[in-house]
């Protein structure tokens, strides 16, 4: 036996990036994650991006039933899960089929040839098998037959050859764990309370991974392959913790409520890439949380009205097609000024669309997208742990403005997890709301303070304030209803002023990386965050002067955004859209503001970003096939 | 439930806004019933909340001096459901129409009845949209001539109460604007525990004038009301006829008593715990059932189950924010 | 006896504005309504503005139960119903104390005293009554006891009090046919076929519409009462009738579909002020039209789309919030590429808002908010008679590139009518559109037609040609399910791109008035139509070089309308909204165009528009309080 | 209807897109069920078009080689509607889910069903929404747990059948995914004249495994197995058992034939015709009704009278443009 990991010869790398992929049935998601906290564990820096087929289950061996993982890790600051695997983990033919292209020449190929029967290769549809026909000969092969040193290692536990089988993800990450230096304690501990009503189970697993790692430790490694290390990032020192964009903001949002001091009710109606949402939070009910699951989107966003309306923070979460159906409904929020926040985690579009696939279409929906002059705040996440942030300022914003919010975020932030620097709750301030008690001289329901706008929040209960309120258009003075057309403007215009003044009370413009005037700058929203700063980085690199604006504030836009942006020659808008950011800064701010666009269901690549990046500032040619120029 | 000093009056539940029904209009009625019954079963103005849809019928909040939220067509149950569940000690009472109700509104409408949330429904059925100038409604009859029905509807209607049923609702009433036992029917159904539907048979004499008068009717009316009481047979309000069952077929007739033999103990005893019997008479040919047709107290009440999940989840501890975030793995770098 | 009307001597005036005024029972919309008959067979051009109380029936003699008529007519070509009455009938307090802070100085004031009871000046909140009190002296007064002498017409006719009061708005209607010179013949004859079932009452009515006219005829006019005569207008020789704008819209819809060469299904859910384009097709089943009243507006829309798959015209009309509530469905027949024609009938919002007022702010939703990216073309009508027109291309342009078409019209243009010259129906070109009969080679339901990019339409139940629709993404070369990143990039421009060419196939940009190049251009949308012209035509009847252009197409915008537009030194564009077209002109020509906004629930009168064109080109200072600036 | 060469067999009615359900998801054998009917019925792939919502069940169309629609959640009954309004001549079906048809569609599902709009409608009821991963669904029973119900769901379950006859449907039936039977109720479906409901029980292997064991289990299934035949008394498909009802009471029972002296004498008949024993039957305590529950065919169809309306209007003459244009007041400029 070979001597322990730590005091082998590791070749060192900067940086990794690996996908796993395997039939939906092979626990592809359950590996990347447990790789994920070894990984964070070892002190790199990280960042994932799970892949779901659409189906639930695809039939086994299908191409279209494969689940992936893909990690990206390094000793230093990243982003991103990567532009392309360098790693590619193919647990049977439809993975390697699938992946493969993505896969950089020369990059290391894990192969379980178990899996490459002739009724395999039939489903993912290879007339040769690619580990005879040469085809695989740009790549560093490792083929080993998993399943069957899967089955040899669990013998002695008794569990049936299905059971058994399902062992050969836990032995892939043994193996995984000795080729990238990774320890197993985190898995080991997690698989025993996991399966704690099951030890024989567990301890399966646990041989499973064991063989898994010792298969590294003696087996002769084929030419080529090595063993890899990657030294700890310099991180910032806290306690830290991988979440993904959902549980984020599940817990931003409790986080606000608290700041608040209000109780949180969240209705809604489960869509995908938003139910997970739901779940977080159905989990929460100890802080003051009530879930209600509605019969259809417009019942979720009409019941949290309703708990607003009786002095709740309501909130409804749902995808894009979901917000489509509450649109009446936010009119009448809006209309009747009552605090709502509104959670788009937007997905491929239009109509049904890609569903499991990440987009940022819902923007003009979003800031445009109703029935009347219906304004609200708009904010978006850029980042899995910034929809914590953005949890909080929405719930801050609606409150304080008596006004919904919508809070942009999507399938990419919502499903990929990154290593999050935890916040001390402390240090945040509250914002607590003060409702009536009792009776108020002069009291009418449309009474306002006068900086904010914000409409007087009175919850029924309250004696002496009784009051309606509807969709209706009300009087100023008076809160009654009102066909007086003065009154209309007036309130119209108060509406719009509301809402606007909220740019007051948020930052200023500011660049996240580059100085002002310089050639060229980057405004991007949302996901896209990690990918353009890297590749404004690159950009910058070589000597350029670019720079990055990253919008978390769509409606109103920031204060100082228009001088910021015209002090540069150029202003480039990547998005995962058809162009949508960039023809809002053209209305408001009359700039030339010009699209970059990829709507393919997937995030940009660094590389791509930064090919365009240089093709605008003559640099390079254009790029890739499925990203188009908008101007 | 909330009981107050009984100095409470209908004014006390009367609001300083003009109604704006067209004269004549059944609401009116209506709204009398509901602000005369409210102080009498000791519900105080601060802690009820009307809640309606859009209609004729959905300005009803404006009326009341209680706290009021005129929502958007047909959504009143879902917003209801919402405030009831975050604020369960409140009384709220849902305000709809025939066409709020029963048409844009139909699923939220079955779903509140099943889940069983404690609140009271009230149906202005007028068999027409009124608000919007006339066109027939889910329970206008067939043949109905109006401005979208030119030569006359060919949608067959919907019976409320068996919609009501099927939902698998607990209470189930009926009655109409004009009638004295209106606050009755009002005052049960704020009593009961669970979602409470009671749908009122109205008059609009705009656009509708005179559909129920075979029942509504001072003359002819008491012919064919039959004013249901639990354990009591089932006999029109004319003392004259009463319903019998044929147990073998399982159809209903209405008979005159007297006539061929038929004696009170021919008749249906009604029961209130019954739904297939409510089922049954809640679409009688020549009568109509009014009173409270179903009610079922036992079945749980869904925001007293949210209540206890949350109180459940309390007792477990929990609400620090920092533990939260800190659950499950996290490392420290230092 | 007096000699007959025409050979009076007549006081000439070039145009009369003339504001009925009374209780909503009193018949003010009928009364008006016959007046503008008897003055279109005059020959004069005209426009109307009826307006209704939002309450069905209000009490009588409040305020809010007011309804009005107001007519505008000239011997010259007219477009606005006028922006002041000069003539105000008042059938009671409450329709005086409404409508006299309209009237012009000096105006003609018809009042009926016999309303001014004690009880009825309460209801109206006059402390004193303003027939004693002096506050009438601006104006010329004709005071007159219509109630007495309308029941002293009839009293031979045996009606009953109520019936008999009812007949006051005719005799009205005959007065002031007698005071402007108009035949009361039109009148008598729709009386009789309208009562045909009761010719008792219908001579009656002509009874009392006599008894005015001879009162008119006979008693001493006050001082400064004239009666009056309007010459002819120089109209274009044809035949016409008067039409509001959903009842052209319908006829517009249904020649549309016989130009197609398809039957019409249009699926509604009632809603103010759409409700009457329902009423209007419903009457049209002998035009191969079915209409179906759904039990909500989604329910409208879907069974609309399920009508065009299945071969029909799926139309569906509604207002704003109904718009929103169909938003989803609009984004399958987007993606599935179904011919739709969705009827948007604006009032004032957001939410329930000011259901019985104009307004023109659904433009946002109706280009842009939708969820993904979800492209449709907009259109616009201009005036009621425009409707008829722009029917017929909606339905064109959804059968020729397969795609939904939003028409957006609103409450002012519904209810107004206009003299409309009639077109021959023999002179438009048909569109037919072609199934397929039977099976054809190489076909799958994503094909479609190079030019126009329209996919191919194939109706159930032709033999061989069976396939499956839907709202996932479908592969741009099979139309099956397609999950592949680059096929949803190319779907997604495809959809841009097939709405883009709709601009080749449409008239490009033209001024309406004013020639290219100048000062300052108008630029308007749907049913500012005639106010912004004939602002335009005063402003340059003083020498300046302003001009108008309106648009019928706004998305897309045509081809030259950038070019047109930064030919001018500015960019005025008056919304009755708060802001929309001037935004979606910045995003997509990066012109400076600058809002001038009513959100008053009603329509812009000339002076506003005038004023404040002036008030820009640096001639006069800022008009009106209820109207603002954006930019 | 249409009829055709008897030559077509279930191959020409599947398409050639590979069916991607899950393994063992009973919506394979619904699948397979229809595609055996459709030939026997003389149906034609040309003329029968399947629409459906959003949901695994929803995917059903891809899988025939018919027309099809894949809609939008909750939507195909209202898509189904407009389609068959407008083309009387085409079979179509709506297929749907517990979720589909009875959460977010819910309003369709009663208004397409009170109009009696002649199509079938196969709602796929697995108890869960499958495509979303498992959140409890409208059928869900009380305290499942899901992962958005982590202690349990407080949802009181509707029962479909009872939503539908609450509704006023003329057709009700009920099945289960791999039962023997399937093809019959599709048939008769087919046959009837009007809007036809049939719920069919479905296993969700994934998230919802076995909860209709007791009924679909080769062993103790028959026990709770309610076949119902019209004149025919009701007893369990073991034939040991069966229902009765007490006529004072109208409750029923399930009872042990031989037992106490119970022969099938006691036991109710069935009466596709009455609604009220359909009712009666359609949620018992320990067995399922599964067949033809109610079948109600005298009632008038939609779409005939829309044509009936449309014929009516055609013989009155019309359809010239220009005379539309000029009907009502015109007058000549000259
Ligand atoms: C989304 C939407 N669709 C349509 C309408 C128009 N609308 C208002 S009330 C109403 C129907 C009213 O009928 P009902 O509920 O029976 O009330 P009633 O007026 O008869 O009391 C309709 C169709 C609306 N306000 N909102
Ligand atoms: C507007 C909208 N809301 C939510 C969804 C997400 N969604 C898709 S299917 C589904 C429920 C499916 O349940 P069911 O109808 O029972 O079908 P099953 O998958 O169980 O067959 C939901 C909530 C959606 N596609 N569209
Ligand atoms: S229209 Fe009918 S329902 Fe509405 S207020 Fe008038 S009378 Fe009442
Ligand atoms: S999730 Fe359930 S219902 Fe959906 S395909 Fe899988 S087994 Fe069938
Ligand atoms: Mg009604
Ligand atoms: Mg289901």
């Amino acid at each position: 036996m070979q001597t322990p990991t730590q005091e082998v010869e590791r070749e060192l790398r900067q940086s990794v990036v690996i996908r796993f992929a395997g039939d939906s049935g092979d626990g592809m998601q359950l590996t990347g994650t447990q790789f994920t906290t070894a990984t964070a564990l070892m002190g790199n820096d990280l960042a994932t991006f799970p892949d779901f087929p659409a189906e639930i289950r695809a039939p086994a061996g299908t191409t279209y039933g494969v689940s992936g993982f893909q990690i990206h890790f390094a000793d230093h600051d990243i982003l991103t899960p990567g532009d392309e695997p360098e790693v590619l983990v193919a647990m049977n033919p439809a993975a390697l089929k699938v992946n493969l292209p993505a896969l950089v020449r020369g990059g290391l190929l894990i192969i379980n040839t178990g899996a490459f029967t002739r009724q395999n290769l039939d489903k993912a549809g290879y007339t040769t098998n690619p580990l005879e026909d040469g085809s695989l000969a740009p790549y560093r092969v490792l083929a080993i037959d998993i399943t069957a040193l899967t089955l040899a290692s669990v013998q002695d536990f008794n569990l049936g050859a299905k059971a058994a089988g399902r062992c050969k993800n836990l032995w892939t990450l043994g193996l995984m764990f000795w080729l990238f230096g990774r320890s197993r304690e985190s898995t080991v501990e997690w698989l025993r309370r996991k399966f704690a009503k099951d030890p024989n189970l567990a301890e399966a697993n646990v041989a499973a991974l064991n063989a898994g790692h010792v298969y590294g430790e003696t087996a002769e490694l084929p030419q080529g392959v090595g063993i890899y290390q990657v030294a700890k990032a310099e991180l910032a020192p806290g306690t830290y913790r991988n979440v993904n964009g959902n549980d984020a903001l599940a817990w931003g949002l409790v986080a606000g409520a608290q700041l608040a001091g209000l109780p949180l009710f969240y209705g809604s109606y489960p869509i995908t890439p938003a139910s997970t949402l739901l779940h977080a939070l159905a989990k929460l009910k100890s802080f003051d949380v009530v879930t209600f699951q509605a019969e259809d989107e417009i019942a979720a966003v009409a019941a949290a009205i309703g708990a607003s309306f009786g002095g709740s923070l309501g909130v409804t979460g749902t995808s894009g097609p979901g917000v489509a159906l509450k649109t009446e409904a936010i009119g009448l929020a809006i209309a009747t000024e009552l605090p709502l926040v509104i959670c788009d985690v937007q997905r491929g579009g239009p109509s049904t669309g890609l569903p499991t696939k990440t987009e940022q279409s819902d923007l003009f929906q979003a800031v445009w997208g109703r029935n009347g002059d219906a304004p609200l705040v708009v904010l978006a996440a850029a980042t899995p742990g910034d929809c914590f942030y953005m949890g909080i300022e929405a719930v801050r914003l609606a409150t304080k403005y008596m006004t919904p919010v919508m809070l942009l975020s999507d399938g990419f932030i919502a499903n990929s997890a990154e290593p999050w620097k935890l916040p001390r709750f402390s240090d945040f301030e509250p914002f607590p709301v003060h409702h009536h008690t009792g009776p108020v001289e002069g009291f009418h329901p449309s009474l306002r303070d006068p900086k904010t706008y914000g409409r007087v929040w009175v919850k029924p209960g309250t004696p002496g304030l009784m009051h309606r309120i509807g969709g209706i258009e009300k009087g100023q003075d008076s809160g009654n209803i009102s066909y007086d057309p003065d009154n209309h403007h007036a309130m119209t215009k108060l509406r719009a002023e509301k809402v606007a003044r909220v740019a007051d009370d948020v930052p200023e413009a500011t660049l996240d990386s580059g100085e002002p005037g310089g050639e060229l700058v980057v405004v991007g929203w949302g996901s896209t965050y990690g990918a353009i700063r890297q590749a404004v980085a690159q950009v910058r690199a070589k000597g350029r002067n670019v720079a990055h604006l990253h919008l978390r504030n769509l409606w109103p836009l920031p204060r100082g955004l228009a001088a910021l942006l015209r002090g540069f020659d150029q202003i480039m808008v990547p998005e995962m859209n058809n162009g949508q950011l960039d023809r809002l800064l053209r209305a408001e701010l009359l700039v030339d503001a010009r699209g970059f666009n990829k709507i393919a269901g997937q995030p940009f690549r660094i590389a791509e970003l930064a090919a365009e990046i240089e093709r605008r500032l003559g640099v390079a040619p254009s790029p890739h096939a499925n990203v188009d120029v908008r101007a | 439930m909330t009981k107050n000093p009984p100095t409470l009056s209908k004014k006390d539940f009367s609001s300083d806004q003009e109604v704006r029904w067209c004269p004549g209009c059944g609401d009116y009625a209506i709204l009398a019933a509901m602000q005369r019954t409210l102080p009498e079963v000791g519900a105080k103005p601060e802690t009820t909340v009307f809640v309606s849809g859009i209609g004729c019928s959905s300005r009803f909040p404006y009326y009341m001096s209680t706290y009021g939220f005129h929502t958007i067509h047909g959504r009143a149950p879902a917003v209801a459901t919402g405030l009831k569940i975050s604020r369960p000690e409140l009384d709220v009472w849902v305000i709809t129409g025939d066409g709020d109700g029963l048409s844009i509104g139909g699923n939220h409408l079955l779903h509140v009845l099943r889940r069983n949330v404690n609140l009271q429904i009230i149906l202005f059925n007028n068999q027409i949209y009124g608000l919007t100038k006339g066109q027939y409604s889910p329970t206008s009859a067939v043949g109905k001539v109006t401005p979208s029905s030119p030569v006359g509807s060919i949608d067959q209607p919907i019976c409320p109460a068996r919609v009501a049923l099927g939902a698998n609702a607990r209470f189930v009433a009926r009655g109409y604007d004009v009638s004295k036992q209106l606050p009755d029917l009002f005052k049960a159904a704020y009593e009961f525990r669970g979602s409470a539907f009671v749908e009122v048979l109205q008059n609009c004499p705009v656009f509708n004038d005179g559909v129920f008068d075979l029942i509504t009717d001072r003359k002819q009316g008491p012919q064919h009301q039959l004013w249901l009481e639990d354990g009591r047979p089932m006999i029109t309000a004319d003392g004259k006829k009463g319903v019998r069952l044929d147990p073998k077929t399982l159809q209903v007739e209405v008979v005159t008593l007297g006539e061929g033999g038929v004696t009170e103990d021919d008749l249906l005893v009604h029961d209130e715990t019954n739904a297939t019997l409510a089922w049954l008479i809640s679409d009688l040919p020549e009568v109509k059932a009014l009173g409270v047709l179903y009610r079922d107290p036992s079945a749980p009440v869904y925001d007293d189950a949210v209540r206890a999940q949350s109180e459940m989840a309390r007792q477990k501890g929990g609400g620090d924010i920092d533990a939260l975030l800190r659950s499950g793995h996290v490392w420290d770098v230092t």
